[in-house]
């Protein structure tokens, strides 16, 4: 995969953030502040900006201007958190211009260890890490097992969204969420939709015409 | 949803423009989105940083100013602001004594200004953090993030500005910065949530003759919801759970805090009960403020802080002060 | 209806008790219902008396102090006060330089004022009155009760009060006031009503993108409605109205004022567009005053008044004022 | 009609005021500021305490008693301007320990025109005036035309309630209403109804026992 394909990712994400934006506001609405769709629509507006304004030369050049942005731009939790998710899966990638499935996973899986550090939430906490990680140990997995490209990455998706839906019945114990003790239980956790919506985005680039 | 507004995303900018015309005292600064004291920074002075989302007017920006911050970085609404801001401010003010940063316990304030933090540390500055949890209806635990920061962080602004401007380095002012957070406690009751912009709706909806108890200053909901009841019993409950984290006693500094739409004579009957309630638990509100000042845009309730004043909490306390939304003394 | 109340029939005295807890600079008589500053009467300084309805907090008693009013006559809810009270305060502020009445311009507060200011002057007392009459909804015509007095109050208050604070005599006073008044318009817009404690629910009800333009502070419907607009359709509706009655010109002295349950933030997005308006007008925005000070409860909304200034108003405005609601200088 | 009939009235117009309380306050939301029958129920709470601490010994006493009580308590408008009413009605009235109803009539005839003096309203202005001068002409007439008390009362009532009635159409010109312009119109004067029961007690008063 080459840098096109990258930024095709990205453009992927934004629509779907955006066409997602309402939802995402009302879940962070039950069990937090109301914010997270308009904090990922504003974050990826501007990446569209610093990606036009400074065209990436490489996969990992995109990911890194990517997670930078959304550091830079978003702001709450979810702006250090996915931009460290970027960045980081950015860096290792480091400068080569094609990268394969196996490297993409190897990546996002720095990228998940990274928001683990970075946010200190384990599996289970009700956060975006509960999409995140079985969406790249599905990835892993797939990749592992020889699939081609588009299935391994609808494995990542498929896994990410049954991670978040997963994460109704849990009690959150990281982030805002975790101020409603067993009130957050129910509801589903708006970052692990975004996530889900991150890797599903992955998944239709991978179908497109590229 | 009705509000004063242009759109739902230029309001930060909006309103910032409008404090810039307000008080020609702060230099505002709208590309980077910071508020500055006009004549930071002060050599030799410890510079003090808040900031966090916007919509807790008149928090932080309307306590930049002598006494009390040196700069203010004001977040879209509710969502902290981003490290770059931070920087921003923190370098521009930094008179060579070092930067005090005041983050209120969010995870994303908390991120931010970390990342932002080590970034000026790169830079050769040096930045200490206080951290602000005073709201006690949240259970400080491993299972949760910890308890929030809420009106208490007016007292920390407050008394560590005191202290900064009277020429006190760095760890001095983190350190009664510290203090006053482990000495103060919050409770927040809301009668109606807020509504935010992009959500154009209540966050939570509140029956008549509902409250929810153990509020924080988003909208996010509380730990519970109970009948309406009059302002004697929703203060007893809030200073129960006060009373129960940190035994009142002595001089007592007292915010009675409105959340936004809360009108004034309804706060004075708040603080009518609240004065009643230390003076039977043997203390004294030797200090109060009643007003909004740490808000939740449109919310309708109030919250009660409390901080256990020493001698030096007094004086740091009564100490003139001249900012927007605080001003006394000479 | 929620509130922060213990009973309907006991918010005034509640308030007031808070009050007096909360202001220890105030001497608050619960039972004849004054505010007093604790050091009045001042022997040969003219005194100043103010009072109303209450709901409007911080006006009036929130502006008892130095430099501003010697004392303030709460009634009950929206009611003007009752003669004993206006009484009691006069007699007890005349320092034997004679009393100035500020009284807003509603059938009410006249008729009261006016029983007061006869058996005052029975009791030898001298009494000057400035009526303010700035809301320009209100058509002055032989087919109303006249302009209602609402923002401009406070102009008045803290204006008069700087120059009896300097010791000129009651003429000037009074001259003084009414030449604010005279200088001073007001027009105010509600997004929705408010809910006085003995009704119980709104006195009005508004539909979503509905506003109520022309309001007074009183929750009496205002002169149309319109569609809610954008921050800067609203602002400019309402100085459209002030321009029209008294152009715009040179310094000005502008109040965009909350109406009690209007955040900060919005206040600070209508000032913006209020200064643009100004400067469009080749007026210019010289002093200024964001927040909720004349208030209508818990309505939301927000009203704007100017007053163009003279130099001399200029410097009574910014001469030394330390008030619970209004403060500043040395 | 001695001091007893007139406290008697005094009693009547309290129960009247505490029943239609709710209903005042509404007709004054609509055009004014919601407080009318708040205003008048406590105005009307003190005037019993005053009666029991200092029984009036004479019936212009006691409406110098009432009248007096409505200034020092109600505050608003209608505090003085009833205040007022009674007040001079009770002043014409003098010492005589028996009134006539044709003394009365003249002696309310009084308070009418110091209210009309204070408030400097007219008729059709869409005020308390607009009930209390059709009643007093009414109850002049009927004293002439020899009519008896009770029929006499009533038909002071009926003129009173008439004449509020009549204000529903009328543009304000005094009091709050008048800042609602056209907007006034379509709604009945809570003064002018709370006039009306103070005429409807003294019938009712005229009607009882005594
Ligand atoms: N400590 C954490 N580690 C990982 N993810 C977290 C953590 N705290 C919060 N999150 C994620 O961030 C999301 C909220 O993001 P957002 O609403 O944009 O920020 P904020 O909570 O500051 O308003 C949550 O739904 C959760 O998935
Ligand atoms: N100038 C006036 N002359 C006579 N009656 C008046 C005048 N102004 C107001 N009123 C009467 O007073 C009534 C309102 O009384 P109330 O609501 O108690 O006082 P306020 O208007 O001060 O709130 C009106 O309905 C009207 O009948
Ligand atoms: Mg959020
Ligand atoms: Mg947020
Ligand atoms: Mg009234
Ligand atoms: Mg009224």
């Amino acid at each position: 995969m080459n840098t096109a394909f990258i930024t095709d990712w990205i453009d992927e994400i934004t629509r779907l953030v955006a066409a997602e934006r309402e939802h995402l506001t009302a879940l962070d609405a039950a069990i937090g502040d109301a914010d997270h769709g308009a904090n990922l629509d504003r974050g990826f507006a501007a990446v569209r900006t610093a990606l036009s304004a400074r065209p990436p030369g490489t996969p990992g050049d995109a990911l890194v201007l990517l997670g930078g942005t959304l550091i830079r731009k978003v702001g709450g939790a979810s702006g250090p958190l996915f931009g460290t998710f970027f960045r980081q899966a950015g860096k290792t990638l480091g400068d080569s211009p094609e990268v394969s499935p196996a490297e993409l996973a190897a990546a996002l899986a720095d990228g998940l260890a990274a928001v683990r550090a970075l946010g200190s939430a384990e599996e289970g906490d009700k956060t975006m890490v509960d999409a995140l990680t079985p969406a790249v140990r599905a990835l892993e997995q797939a990749v592992q097992d020889g699939a081609g490209r588009r299935k391994a990455f609808d494995a990542a998706a498929r896994a990410a969204e049954e991670g978040a839906r997963a994460t109704v019945p849990l009690r959150a114990r990281k982030g805002r969420a975790s101020y409603l003790g067993e009130r957050s239980m129910g509801h589903l956790d708006p970052g692990a939709l975004s996530s889900a919506l991150i890797m599903r985005a992955l998944h239709i680039s991978a179908s497109g015409s590229r | 949803m009705k509000k004063i507004i242009n759109a739902v995303d230029t309001v930060v900018t909006d309103a910032l423009t409008g404090l810039a015309a307000a008080h020609p005292e702060l230099r505002v600064d709208l590309d980077t989105r910071v508020v500055y004291r006009a004549n930071a920074p002060r050599p030799g002075k410890v510079g003090l940083v808040s900031g966090g989302g916007s919509g807790h007017e008149p928090l932080h920006a309307g306590f930049v100013g002598y006494g009390m911050l040196d700069a203010a970085c004001p977040g879209e609404i509710f969502t902290s602001p981003v490290p770059d801001q931070i920087v921003e401010a923190t370098t521009a003010v930094g008179g060579g004594a070092g930067v005090l940063h005041i983050v209120k316990n969010y995870t994303g304030d908390v991120l931010n200004f970390e990342m932002a933090a080590e970034l000026c540390a790169d830079e050769g500055v040096e930045v200490a953090r206080v951290l602000v949890d005073d709201d006690v209806a949240v259970r400080d635990s491993l299972y949760t993030a910890g308890r929030r920061g809420t009106g208490a962080t007016l007292f920390v602004e407050k008394i560590a500005g005191a202290l900064a401007e009277e020429g006190a380095p760095l760890a001095e002012v983190a350190a009664i910065g510290n203090e006053v957070n482990a000495r103060s406690r919050s409770f927040g009751v809301a009668l109606s949530s807020c509504t935010t912009p992009a959500a154009g709706k209540p966050t939570f909806e509140l029956a008549e003759g509902e409250v929810e108890l153990g509020i924080g200053i988003h909208g996010e909901p509380g730990r519970s919801r109970a009948p309406a009841g009059t302002a004697r019993e929703l203060v007893r409950v809030a200073m129960d759970a006060l009373q129960a984290h940190l035994p009142l006693s002595g001089d007592t500094l007292v915010l009675v805090n409105g959340m936004g739409g809360t009108p004034l004579i309804e706060l004075y009957i708040a603080f009518a009960e609240v004065d009643a309630y230390l003076r039977e638990h043997g203390a004294t509100a030797a200090r109060s403020l009643v007003g909004n000042y740490v808000t939740s845009l449109d919310m309708q309730g109030f919250s009660v802080s409390v901080c256990t004043l020493t001698d030096e909490l007094t004086r740091l306390w009564d100490a003139p002060v001249r900012t927007p939304g605080l001003r006394w003394g000479p």
